[in-house]
């Protein structure tokens, strides 16, 4: 067998594959985190951090349907001031960790940082992008100033590289993403999930105990791969994309829209082994197409 | 929701019909929906070839107290059965159990006594009214298989389920312990075997939001209970003892104690 | 067997059933629209039908992908004039069929209504959110004040009822339905398709000739069923549901939701059959429930 | 894509593989896909059990042309089959087909010998080139049952297939017509099975975007061609006589002649 190197580099992230574990998907316990990289990712993203703990709304917190799943967790975390404690413990191990982090505004986002930055790990995430929780969601990601501002406060406070996680719920992604990047953001994250409901129809109630909810999972790729084609037309800077990916198909697909790394979520479903599946996949595909490296294959859908 | 039958002072098990549960196996788990309260994890302690299945619920939140209050012909919401069962195989089975923790342990009975397992039982609880399901047991292995204990002494021996344990894998050829109950009692049946250099598997609680490997809430270790429990063995547990027995984490991810 | 009616009225439209073909979906002649009703649909909404007539993009216009159907045809219409000539031949027969309509601007959706409206047809739905046609589709559905002018210019030119239908794709669509209500619409349709892309990864190639399309089908009913609930919690004008319906669970859920009828579209794949298999669905429900009317079931998800 | 096969000055065989099409019957047709180009219908004129299949293809667009000039190895999309296949039964089959027509009857001619069928055969052309298959149909049916016309007489009967069928129907025991080709060819053809009271089957052709019955550009009346045809009957086609052999919808929707 040809060997494959799948090592990418991302605004000077350097992962052993493109693959990322998405914030919120298990990654609540850096032993989670790690089982993750263990088990074949190139580096895992961890739930959203923000300065209190929160116990997220009550169940049902998750409902899996035949359009994908539909989830309003409720940003639930133990707070930065845990997370950094079992960031410390972990010290010295090199762990490819992004921390996702989230708040009410720049000064929140700011103190999140400064309470964690000490720690190693290799970047931040700015989940400005969540669908359903009031204040700390969308709020901020479908205002460019209000972006832009979170973004400098993160940036002020850390020499880590920033990633802006997007949402693709408003048709001003490109402009919240432009607020971002001129902001300093580093690099951009697309998609969060898309804003959604399901009723049941025994009971006739919102299924969810918070009624919204975020869809994830296969449903919500054709839309991610439109708004990671649409970045990449317009920044230079590197985007990790997200949203539905199940397959070494899908990854490369995303790879050929712009792509530089890809992050799966729902599809964990399936368990950890889908990272090496979906490795493998990729590897074989470079084969079998002649890329040395994932990078060739980043943007390469816009070349028609 | 189809019956509800009061087993305990507290606990009651409430039937329902769920054609996927008639796959079921011993250990493995359900998310129950009580609509407009809550969804949490149950044991299934019945469930046969049609789907009438059943849980066995002690009130502890709005959403056990509301399902124990249900009535006949209410519609309550069932996901799974979930996660990994109890292994049946034959084998000097000893099943020790307390309080609610009986539930997934009475089918795991039935099952190892169909696969030829020598099956002995303990039950535990605080007094005479709260041992769950005697009957049934009764039913399914032989009196002197069975075992009670109540830590008042008011039915059975007096003392913890786990002293008694501790006799048994002594006295008698166990090959693998069998445990669900309060995660203390369970923690201490794990020593037991650990140091009579026997099997153990069991079946654990924590926190669960999605039952199916996506939330992350339910970690022990590097474990998530929902897919790769809710049965535990001795080597997965092994590596969480500084947790197991001690600590769990709560709905934000906080350690707090079990 | 006990007998219900599934009999609606929606903002004066008295339909036989609470279904409707969705716009776009093989309406583009008046046989198909008959097809459709003589299927067991309620009634049936045109494709989208301009001033001048457009062959629409290149193939491929449409791709079944495991995320849905992604689709960008491009209008094709016939033009008003030519479809103006088909209505009027089927005079007298009082078929269902409300007719959907699109342009540039106020001025061209004015026109569009002159030269179609004295025919016989039910209503006009008002195409604000086509996601992959420039000029025509979300540069209108994402600005409220263009989406009030347009509402304005059709309404000044028609007596018929007027339903204003809303793109998901912009976190304003609330905004957007205000717009239109202040301005005459007398309902809301809800949603069209997600903007979405897809790329084939042998050929590395965008599938669409357009590259980007519009996503439907089951994978965005979770959407529209969050869009829906809110505008009913917004407006008391009758919303249009429409989205990912193919079963009656499906259609049960959107009437919950607040939806007075239901559009189908993507489901269409498996048959014209699907108006009937529906409609039986919902009676079985009705009658199982004990509801005795359609409209009991509007809206009832809000009731927790 | 496979192999690129010459047979007439125009006219060319693309065989590729595709899994999905070792399940086709004859008169399905698939949607093919040249990248960049565009994407169009077409007959399946092979297949087998492997899923080696051909198409057969005269160009007249950028899509065809460009797969008239594919070569060996490059990729080419293939969606399908789809559409209802040809009646394949016992019975005195004629099949009358011309130009790239031939394509579906060749399938449909085998799996007619194959079901014990009478069957006899027109293939037409303008000239001696223009023949498609003959070679191949020579295989499936009996000389004295094969026929073939041109428009200049260069080769077979001089005139049009149609005039031949008319003659073939009042002699011998035909109960169905099986045609494919030029509109105004299968409306004569039409037009000769009903004044002779017998049984009919056409394949059309119409501007097709999706091939899965969601976009309505393929309507022949009421019919989607894409799910209810290709292949219609006389039933289907009686409710279109205004349109058929004399209209079609272009890609907006509106009729121009075929
Ligand atoms: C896998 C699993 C599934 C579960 N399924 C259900 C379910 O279906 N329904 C439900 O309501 N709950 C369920 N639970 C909850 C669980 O049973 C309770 O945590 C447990 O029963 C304690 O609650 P209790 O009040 O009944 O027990 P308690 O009354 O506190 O004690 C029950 C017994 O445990 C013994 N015990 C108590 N403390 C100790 C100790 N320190 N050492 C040794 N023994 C001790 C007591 O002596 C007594 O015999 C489940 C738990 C697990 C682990
Ligand atoms: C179901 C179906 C599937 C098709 N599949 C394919 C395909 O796979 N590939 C492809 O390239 N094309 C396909 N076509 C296109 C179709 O074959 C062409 O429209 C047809 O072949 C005419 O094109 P031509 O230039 O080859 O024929 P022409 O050269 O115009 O004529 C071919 C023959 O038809 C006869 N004919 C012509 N006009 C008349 C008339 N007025 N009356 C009677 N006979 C007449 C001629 O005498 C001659 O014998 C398909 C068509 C249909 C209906
Ligand atoms: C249960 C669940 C929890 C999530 N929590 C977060 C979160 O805390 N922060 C965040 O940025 N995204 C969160 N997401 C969104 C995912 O990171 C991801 O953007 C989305 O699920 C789309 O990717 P997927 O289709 O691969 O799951 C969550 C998603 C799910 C399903
Ligand atoms: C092939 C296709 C063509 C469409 N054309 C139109 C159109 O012309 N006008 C319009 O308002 N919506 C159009 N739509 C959107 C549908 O009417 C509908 O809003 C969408 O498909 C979601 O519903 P569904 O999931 O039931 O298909 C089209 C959808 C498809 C799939
Ligand atoms: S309960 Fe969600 S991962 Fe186990
Ligand atoms: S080709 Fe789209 S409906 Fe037939």
């Amino acid at each position: 067998m040809v060997e494959r190197s799948l090592r990418v580099k991302v605004a000077g992230l350097r992962l052993e594959n493109p693959l990322l574990l998405a914030s919120g998907i298990v990654g609540v316990t850096v032993d989670s985190l790690t089982r993750a990289i263990e088990s074949g990712a190139g580096g895992a993203v961890s739930k959203s951090i923000g300065l209190e703990p929160r116990e997220g709304y009550r169940n049902p917190t998750l409902v899996a349907t035949d359009s994908g799943l539909v989830n309003a967790v409720g940003l639930s975390n133990p707070g930065a001031r845990v997370f950094s404690e079992e960031l410390a413990a972990v010290k010295g191990r090199r762990l490819p960790i992004v921390v996702s982090i989230f708040g009410g505004g720049p000064a929140e986002f700011g103190r999140v940082v400064e309470m964690l930055d000490g720690n190693e790990f290799l970047a931040y995430e700015l989940n400005l992008s969540c669908p359903h929780v009031e204040g700390v969601g969308t709020e901020i990601g479908h205002d460019p100033e209000v972006a832009a501002s979170v973004v400098r406060s993160v940036r002020s406070r850390t020499k880590k590289p920033v990633f802006a996680k997007l949402s693709a719920n408003t048709h001003r992604m490109v402009d919240v993403a432009k607020a971002a990047v001129d902001s300093g953001a580093d690099g951009l994250t697309a998609i969060n999930t898309m804003r959604a409901m399901t009723i049941e129809v025994e009971t006739r109630r919102p299924t969810l105990s918070h009624k919204f909810g975020g869809l994830s999972g296969t449903s919500i790729r054709p839309i991610a791969i439109a708004r990671i084609y649409e970045l990449y037309q317009a920044f230079k800077v590197p985007i990790i994309g997200c949203g539905g990916v199940s397959t070494w198909e899908h990854a490369v697909e995303m790879l050929l829209a712009g792509a530089s790394s890809v992050e799966v979520g729902t599809a964990l479903y399936n368990g950890y082994g889908v990272f090496s599946d979906i490795n493998q996949g990729i590897t074989n595909y470079m084969v079998r197409k002649r890329f040395k490296k994932v990078q060739e294959m980043v943007g390469l859908g816009h070349k028609f | 929701m189809v019956k509800n039958v009061r087993e305990t002072r507290d606990i009651s098990t409430v039937f329902f019909v769920d054609p996927e549960c008639s796959t079921a196996r011993p250990g493995q788990f359900v998310m129950v929906w009580e609509p407009g309260f809550d969804e949490f994890p149950m044991s299934l302690s019945n469930y046969d070839a049609k789907g009438v299945s059943s849980v066995t619920v002690k009130p502890w939140g709005p959403g056990s107290g509301a399902l124990v209050g249900a009535r006949r012909g209410e519609v309550i919401g069932i996901r799974g059965p979930y996660g990994r069962p109890f292994t049946v195989e034959k084998c000097g089975a000893l099943l020790v159990g307390g309080g609610t923790g009986l539930a997934p342990l009475l089918p795991l009975a039935k099952a190892l006594v169909k696969a030829g397992a020598h099956v002995t039982v303990v039950l535990g609880g605080r007094s005479k009214s709260d041992i769950l399901f005697e009957k049934q047991f009764r039913r399914v292995v032989k009196r002197k298989n069975l075992f009670i204990t109540t830590d008042d002494g008011s039915h059975g021996r007096p003392g913890y389920p786990t002293d008694l344990a501790e006799e048994l894998v002594r006295e008698r050829n166990v090959t693998r312990v069998y445990t669900c109950g309060p995660e203390v009692m369970m923690r201490k049946a794990y020593d037991i075997s650990d140091r009579a250099g026997i099997e153990y598997e069991a079946s654990l609680e924590r926190s669960m939001k999605c039952g199916i490997g996506i939330c992350g809430s339910c970690t022990v270790g590097r474990n998530l209970l929902c897919r790769d429990g809710a049965v535990l063995d001795a080597k997965a547990l092994k590596a969480s003892l500084e947790e197991f027995g001690l600590l769990q984490r709560d709905a934000s991810g906080r350690y707090i104690k079990v």
